[in-house]
């Protein structure tokens, strides 16, 4: 019986696919503990921890944001492709306003995350109001906002140096890289938003059965709008911590690609492309899971044309793990094993 | 005579750099008063096939072309040819079994810039250093040709040895990224070679992070010698950088102009690169255009 | 006047009309547009993303995606230039072999998928890292071709006027267009894959071979952006590792403008011939207009938005869309009680 | 019985799920020219029985025999390529696709070698026309209501020639008249020698229909019967576990129509939209059950989604409580204390991976917005209220809900709409799939429901439950309300006269 119980739950819901997804970080962290143990030296300097493993939370945070929000979109049954672009924007309008028009860094920031912000409003308008493929709403945004970025910054590569600024990415609090605690914040406030209200199970109603959900009085429509305009939010801070990064508003480059790391994060996370039940931790170990993969490469300094493809030999591997047929076939095949060794 | 010409740029890809070769451009076809059909490649050989043969059917009277890569251009320059419109290649050559498909490339030598900062650093540790690369984008020239100068140019000397290389896709983020994992990885690094400025800057932040000095711990040296490189050279933060000139629109202007007029060129006008050393920076920050 | 047309060829009408109207806005501007060398390189230029785009709405169709396909033009375009130029093997048989590899990768992006039920999306992301990371692995350098048999396939074409022709790349595309028509409208196989994407729990309770019909599908997505990596390096001859990027979002740009849904279950090849042609308009515009780097971007947000805008309000223009099919029962003793 | 060479039979079948024994050591056999009705409480196991015998679920143990011969079925595929055809519980087709490809999906007619769309839209008509049904069969399968949706997906399974025919409650949504024409069809196919499989909850049509009846009850086989020798409280009972009294007519009806001081509730003044209702008046009283009457297609679940807000209306006005009232979408209708229980449940109804707890608060949730999330405890004292008061047969309330059989995944979303305690509440086949005991369980509610003040509109392709349950009922004929009838004018036969003659 209580096994059973036990069955029931690790099939229920996310819990289970969070396990498989742990377990391939650990598994990423025991190779590594084998063949690249100075991931996991860590020292403490001027006060704060020093390490490859510190280093893996900190990079991981931009698509971990971009992640959470992410999350919620797919949740619904959408996908954002456009949060790579829109970090950009984020980054480029609080550099510009703080550089060329030497305003104020706190008002920089909120106009910054504000255009991001309104560039999610408008992919909320294009999918839940007009009606357009989430896909197709983002595709567009793709390449909007980076012309935004890059227009707004003139085309140029600005540099800054603002203490305040800087401290976004390179700060320290609690002896912890600063935009961990970001993201914490960000974190513990969506589960709290999502799990203590409603708001959680209408985004899955949503994802699950968009024509049940209005049936039941959901405000459909709100939810999807709702849910871009977070994640574009999510992927402003996210801009300001890259660009915060490298003390550089790179608004050709910052932020590309990272809608697939993003979207990457939520799958491995466990929450599925098709909307429905979804998992924020799951996510956030997601995100780790690529980071770990990226600086384990690094620091081993694989050669150049290899890294892709092992990336790739990676995914593969962890989706087998994640898949519940091939786990069954896998069992099947020692069980057999078995079998005939015994007999 | 009001020339109409077509630039077929590569796309923002390099950042700083790429930005000033598009304005040196523009600004040399309105001192010329030419009638500039300008199109960004995004990074994207078949976009800029596409916009020559979109020039062709405009009847430009000549074209500047950036190559994004360095081959597979036969084909449509063959047609140019037909349509007797004279190619400039612009900072980057490219490889074809026929010459005289194009006037001439004005370009740096990506693999010049590598080897004289190669010597240059070699010289410096005293012919004995553990470097670390950081490589251009993947299959890029300017990465595999800066990539086999430098090679070549530490080649004489054994003891420069190469312990970490990987690919910081020409960004400063990734840059950073990469110095910091290898940092972690061999803590005996004492020397950086970034194959473009911005990943030296990103490389800079990585080596203060880790609570060394960059430019006395760990010396580092790049390629493309943009302000901000000069500026962390002023610093003292960046030892060498190899100029890479961007500034070509008059002279790739006036050699187009002199093909369309039946004159012909050498195939390589070679643009000389200074190399500047820490130590020069102050003194040319100020006539930096780029 | 009442637009009398079916409900279910309603997107497909907007789009070819949008598209029309596109194409003359553009040429009014510049009237260079309307020549028959720009009208033919829409097609020269975008033959690889067309056939590209064909496997492309089959996968989608069935409620897949498939990102694999940018990486896959590097690599086939890597592979061939490889084959053909350091081991100076027959470019057919080349050919032949780089189909092969495509279409074997498809397939095993698509057992991922069928059989441990694993997420497209992933798959195939995973599949665009291995792509590339194999064409790296081969080389990291380009690889110009000079074959000859290759230049001679690249130069072959129908001449319509002076150094205006048709080449092989822009028959090929046709030619996969055509059969993929069929295949999709004319095919048990092609009815499948619409049942499949419509509801894959259906579809395998009607009896349908869902395991068939999506293994088939991957596997000529693979096959078709191989032949797309072909049709690439015919017109941009070398071998390059770096060539294709992004051309997956371009390509599922062509299918879903074309009125394909990403859900699933609907969706037109005729569109997507739509869809690039679209693209095509697009890109050439941008050609024509010389605008600065940072406009391109925001002119190609603006205008495929527009598109859309125009699209989705086309058809909703279109009268019959709403109403309510009729049904008609027969009393059993013959009289009706039939629907108005 | 007689054992002769039977086509079909089980041995010893078992099946479990998670929490559950779905079949436990199930014996089955289906003889050549039968009809077998396989009978059971929401939950009992019939659909999984069938799931195994098609190859849909794997078996855990048991061995099945056709024509003889041990088969193996893995999927529905090799079923079908074995001789058996299956209509499954719910409706199983493209909604994507037309009703012609729908029916001829996977054997389509061709010629020289591509598919003959002329061929097959002709014998899609003629394959409908068995079944006295006359479509347009070029159109999307999503253009046509549940019902006829229905009907398509028998029409596909009786078109082919197949050694066995399987139907899990292919009548759920049918009135009379479509279930005759499916009975003359099965009649047809019984006489040419196949076995056929009936799964339903309607007792009439197990004993108008079937020559043996299997009886399972918690996923153990109880026992076989010969119809002719079995009485219906006989069968309820063994289906049941006990006896069963309420089988009578339950409580009289309630107040009659139109009684003094009767307050009046809902005023409806020539609503209409076109292509799906004509204008129609319609008054409802406060505690009054309203039935819609109609064949399939007669307009009844268009009015529904009328007045709820689904579809908007094109002309006319409601009126709350002599209020005019203008219902634009499902939340406003809900504010204004509505519920709707739609008719189609697999599209409209669950949210199949949310768990039976999540799908019961959740238009409760929504009504009280998203910021006031109802306490965990008081979710599952909702939850378990009705699994209790529906008999909702599960192991516990977190299980998913497209986990649940068909029968009960109704009452799940019955159960939703109580829990908002509406003031009026719009029923579109709410029994539809439901145990006979369990369908006597809502319709007492029902009858409580209105005593409690609670107005109701009952729509229900069962006459006799229409009748039974309400105090007034508009019939409808080809989207035109052609009238009404309250009190002792109710009754079935009148009902079907005034259907079939019309008052136009
Ligand atoms: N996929 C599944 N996962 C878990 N439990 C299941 C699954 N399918 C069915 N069950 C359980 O198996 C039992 C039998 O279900 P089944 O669908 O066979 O009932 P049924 O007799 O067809 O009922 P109904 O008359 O309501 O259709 C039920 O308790 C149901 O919850
Ligand atoms: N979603 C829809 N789209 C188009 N037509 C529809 C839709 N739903 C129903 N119809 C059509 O409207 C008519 C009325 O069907 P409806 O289901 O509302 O009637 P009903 O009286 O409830 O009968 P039923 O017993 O079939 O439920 C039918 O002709 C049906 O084909
Ligand atoms: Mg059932
Ligand atoms: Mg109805």
């Amino acid at each position: 019986m209580k096994a059973s119980k036990f069955k029931r739950f690790m099939s229920q819901g996310n819990v289970g696919k969070l396990m498989w997804s742990v377990l391939a970080l650990a598994l990423l962290l025991v190779f590594n503990a084998l063949f690249t143990p100075v991931i996991f030296n860590m020292k403490i300097m001027d006060g704060h921890l020093f390490g490859s493993l510190i280093d893996i939370l900190n990079r991981a945070t931009p698509v971990m944001l971009m992640g959470i929000g992410m999350t919620l979109v797919i949740a619904t049954g959408g996908i954002d492709i456009s949060v790579g672009s829109v970090s950009a924007v984020s980054g480029s309008f609080t550099t510009v306003l703080l550089v060329v028009y030497g305003l104020p860094l706190a008002y920089c920031i909120v106009v910054g995350l504000a255009v991001a912000t309104f560039l999610g409003f408008w992919n909320g308008f294009l999918v839940a109001r007009v009606g357009v493929q989430p896909i197709v709403a983002t595709l567009i945004m793709l390449a909007l906002a980076r012309g935004i970025a890059t227009l707004f910054a003139g085309g140029q590569t600005i540099l800054f140096s603002n203490r305040a600024y800087e401290f976004i990415a390179n700060g320290f609090l609690f002896g912890l890289p600063f935009p961990i605690t970001i993201v914490a914040v960000v974190f513990v406030g969506t589960a709290l938003l999502t799990r203590k209200t409603a708001l959680g199970l209408f985004v899955e109603s949503v994802g699950c059965n968009p024509v049940a959900s209005r049936y039941s009085g959901i405000n459909v429509r709100s939810i999807k709008w709702a849910v871009y305009v977070f994640t574009a939010f999510c992927a402003g801070m996210a801009g300001l911590i890259n660009t915060s990064n490298i003390k550089v508003a790179d608004v050709t480059r910052s932020g590309e690609g990272l809608e697939l790391d993003a979207i990457l994060a939520v799958v491995i996370g466990g929450t599925s492309l098709d909307g429905g039940k979804f998992s924020l931790a799951g996510t956030i170990i997601g995100a780790l899971v690529m980071q770990t993969l990226t600086t384990t490469i690094l620091t081993r300094g694989m050669p150049v044309e290899f890294t892709r493809v092992i990336k790739a030999l990676v995914v593969v591997l962890i989706i087998l793990i994640q898949s519940e047929s091939f786990r069954k076939r896998m069992r099947n095949l020692v069980w057999r094993k078995a079998h005939e060794v015994a007999s | 005579k009001t020339y109409t010409i077509g630039f077929a740029q590569t796309g923002g890809n390099e950042g700083a750099w790429r930005d000033a070769e598009t304005a040196s451009v523009n600004a040399a076809a309105k001192d010329m008063g030419i009638n500039l059909k300008f199109v960004d490649g995004q990074e994207k050989q078949e976009v800029q096939i596409a916009a020559l043969r979109s020039f062709i059917a405009q009847g430009v009277d000549g074209i500047l072309l950036a190559p994004v890569v360095a081959t597979g251009w036969d084909e449509v320059l063959q047609e140019c040819k037909q349509a007797n419109i004279p190619v400039v290649l612009l900072d980057r050559g490219i490889q074809t079994s026929d010459d005289s498909l194009y006037v001439c490339k004005i370009t740096s030598d990506f693999v010049q810039e590598g080897k004289r900062v190669g010597e240059w650093l070699s010289k410096k540790m005293g012919g004995k250093a553990t470097i670390a690369e950081l490589e251009g984008t993947p299959g890029a020239d300017p990465a595999i040709m800066r990539q086999k100068g430098f090679a070549e140019g530490i080649a004489s000397y054994p003891g420069m040895k190469i312990v970490l290389s990987q690919t910081g896709n020409f960004n400063a983020a990734d840059g950073k990224q990469v110095m910091e994992a290898f940092l972690k990885a061999n803590s005996r690094i004492n020397a950086v070679f970034a194959q473009n400025d911005d990943m030296a800057m990103g490389a800079i932040q990585a080596i203060q992070e880790a609570g060394k000095r960059p430019g006395k711990d760990i010396v580092v040296v790049s390629i493309d010698g943009t302000r901000p490189a000069f500026e962390a050279m002023a610093k003292g933060t960046l030892n060498a950088v190899c100029e890479c000139n961007p500034l070509l629109g008059k002279i790739g202007f006036e050699t187009l102009i002199g093909a369309i007029n039946g004159q012909t060129y050498p195939k390589w006008v070679i643009q000389t690169d200074g190399l500047y050393e820490a130590s020069q920076a102050k003194a040319a920050l100020p006539t930096r255009k780029y | 006047m009442k637009l009398r047309v079916d409900k279910k060829y309603m997107p497909i009408v907007a789009t070819i009309a949008v598209a029309v109207l596109l194409y003359c806005m553009i040429g009014f501007i510049y009237p260079k547009f309307f020549s028959l060398r720009v009208f033919v390189n829409f097609f020269r230029d975008n033959a690889f993303l067309g056939v590209i785009a064909v496997g492309m709405t089959l996968v989608i169709i069935t409620g897949g995606i498939d990102l694999s396909v940018g990486s896959m033009i590097a690599f086939v375009g890597v592979f061939c230039a490889y084959l053909m130029e350091k081991t100076k093997l027959n470019p057919l048989l080349v050919f032949v072999l780089a189909l092969s590899a495509g279409s074997l990768i498809g397939f095993l992006m698509g057992a991922l998928i069928h059989f441990f039920k694993a997420p497209p999306f992933i798959v195939t992301l995973a599949g665009m890292f291995f792509c590339r990371g194999v064409a790296n692995m081969i080389s990291l350098e380009s690889i110009p071709i000079y074959n000859p048999t290759f230049n001679a396939i690249m130069r072959f074409g129908i001449p319509l006027r002076h150094f205006i022709m048709v080449p092989t790349t822009v028959l090929i595309f046709l030619a996969v267009m055509l059969v993929f028509l069929y295949i999709a409208h004319f095919t048990r196989f092609g009815r499948d894959v619409y049942a499949i994407g419509g509801s894959p729990q259906s579809a395998l309770l009607m009896g349908l071979r869902i395991g068939r019909t999506k293994l088939l599908v991957y596997t000529l997505s693979g096959f078709l952006s191989a032949l797309g990596g072909i049709v690439y390096i015919l017109n941009v001859p070398a071998g390059n590792s770096l060539a294709g990027v992004g051309t997956e979002l371009d390509a599922i740009a062509c299918v879903v403008i074309g009125g394909t849904l990403l859900t699933g279950g609907v969706g037109y090849l005729a569109g997507t011939f739509v869809g690039v042609l679209i693209q095509a308009i697009i890109k050439t515009f941008l050609t024509f207009s010389s605008l600065s780097s940072w406009w391109t971007e925001i002119a190609i947000g603006v205008l495929i938005m527009i598109f859309i805008l125009l699209q989705r309000s086309f058809s909703q223009l279109s009268v019959l869309s709403r109403a309510h099919a009729q049904v008609k029962l027969r009393k059993p003793g013959g009289a009706e009680t039939g629907g108005a | 019985m007689p054992e002769a060479d039977p086509i079909l039979s089980m041995r010893r079948i078992s099946k479990s799920f998670p929490g559950v024994h779905a079949l436990d050591k199930v014996d089955f056999a289906l003889q050549r020219g039968e009809v077998r009705a396989l009978m059971g409480e929401n939950g009992a196991g019939k659909s999984t029985l069938i799931k195994v015998m098609t190859g849909v679920e794997e078996r855990d143990e048991g061995r099945i025999f056709l024509d003889g011969r041990e088969i193996d079925p893995h999927s529905p595929h090799e079923a079908q390529e074995l001789g058996i055809s299956t209509v499954y519980q719910e409706v199983n087709l493209i909604p994507t696709l037309t009703v012609a490809e729908n029916i001829f999906l996977g054997r389509q007619p061709t010629s020289m070698g591509s598919l003959d769309w002329k061929k097959m839209n002709s014998s899609a008509v003629a394959a409908l026309d068995r079944l006295n049904l006359e479509l347009n069969v070029k159109r999307l399968l999503s253009d046509y209501s549940l019902a006829v949706q229905q009907m398509v997906a028998i029409a596909r399974a009786v078109d082919v020639s197949a050694k066995m025919l399987i139907l899990d409650e292919p009548t759920s949504s049918l009135s009379v008249e479509e279930v005759e024409q499916l009975f003359a069809v099965m009649r047809m196919l019984k006489a040419e020698g196949l076995g056929i499989v009936f799964v339903t909850h309607f007792l009439d049509q197990v004993f108008d229909i079937s020559d043996t009846i299997t009886v399972l009850r918690g996923g153990q086989l109880v026992g076989n019967f010969v119809t002719a020798s079995t009485t219906r409280v006989q069968l309820i009972a063994t289906m049941m576990g006990k006896e069963l009294k309420e089988l009578e007519r339950g409580p009289a009806r309630v107040a009659s129509p139109d009684a003094p001081g009767a307050e009046s509730l809902i005023e409806i003044k020539g609503l209409a939209r076109k292509g799906s209702i004509e204008p129609f008046d319609l008054r409802l009283n406060k505690g009054e059950v309203l039935g819609l009457a109609g064949l399939l297609g007669a307009g009844r679940t268009e009015i529904a989604n009328l007045l709820f807000g689904i579809d908007k209306a094109e002309q006319g006005n409601v009126s709350i409580e002599g209020e005019e009232t203008n219902i634009s979408s499902p939340r406003k209708a809900i504010a204004e204390g509505f519920a709707l229980c739609p008719e189609d449940r697999k599209s409209a109804g669950i949210i199949g991976d949310l768990s039976i707890r999540e799908n019961i608060f959740l238009a409760l949730q929504a009504s009280k917005g998203w910021f006031r999330l109802i306490s965990r405890k008081t979710q599952q004292e909702i939850a378990e209220r009705y699994i209790t008061m529906l008999s909702i047969s599960t192991p516990d309330a977190d299980k998913k809900i497209k986990e649940l059989s068909g029968g009960n995944q109704q009452k799940a979303i019955v159960a939703r709409w109580l829990a908002l305690h509406p003031r009026f509440l719009i029923l579109d086949e709410p029994t539809r799939g439901i145990d006979v005991g369990a369908k006597m369980e809502i319709q007492n509610l029902i009858l409580s429901l209105s005593r409690e003040g609670i107005s109701i509109l009952f729509i229900s392709s069962e006459l006799s439950e229409v009748v039974r349950c309400s105090q007034r009922v508009a019939v409808l004929r080809d989207h035109v309300k052609i009238g009404e009838m309250s009190g002792d004018q109710i009754d079935e036969s009148a009902i079907m006269h005034y259907i079939a003659e019309g008052a136009r």
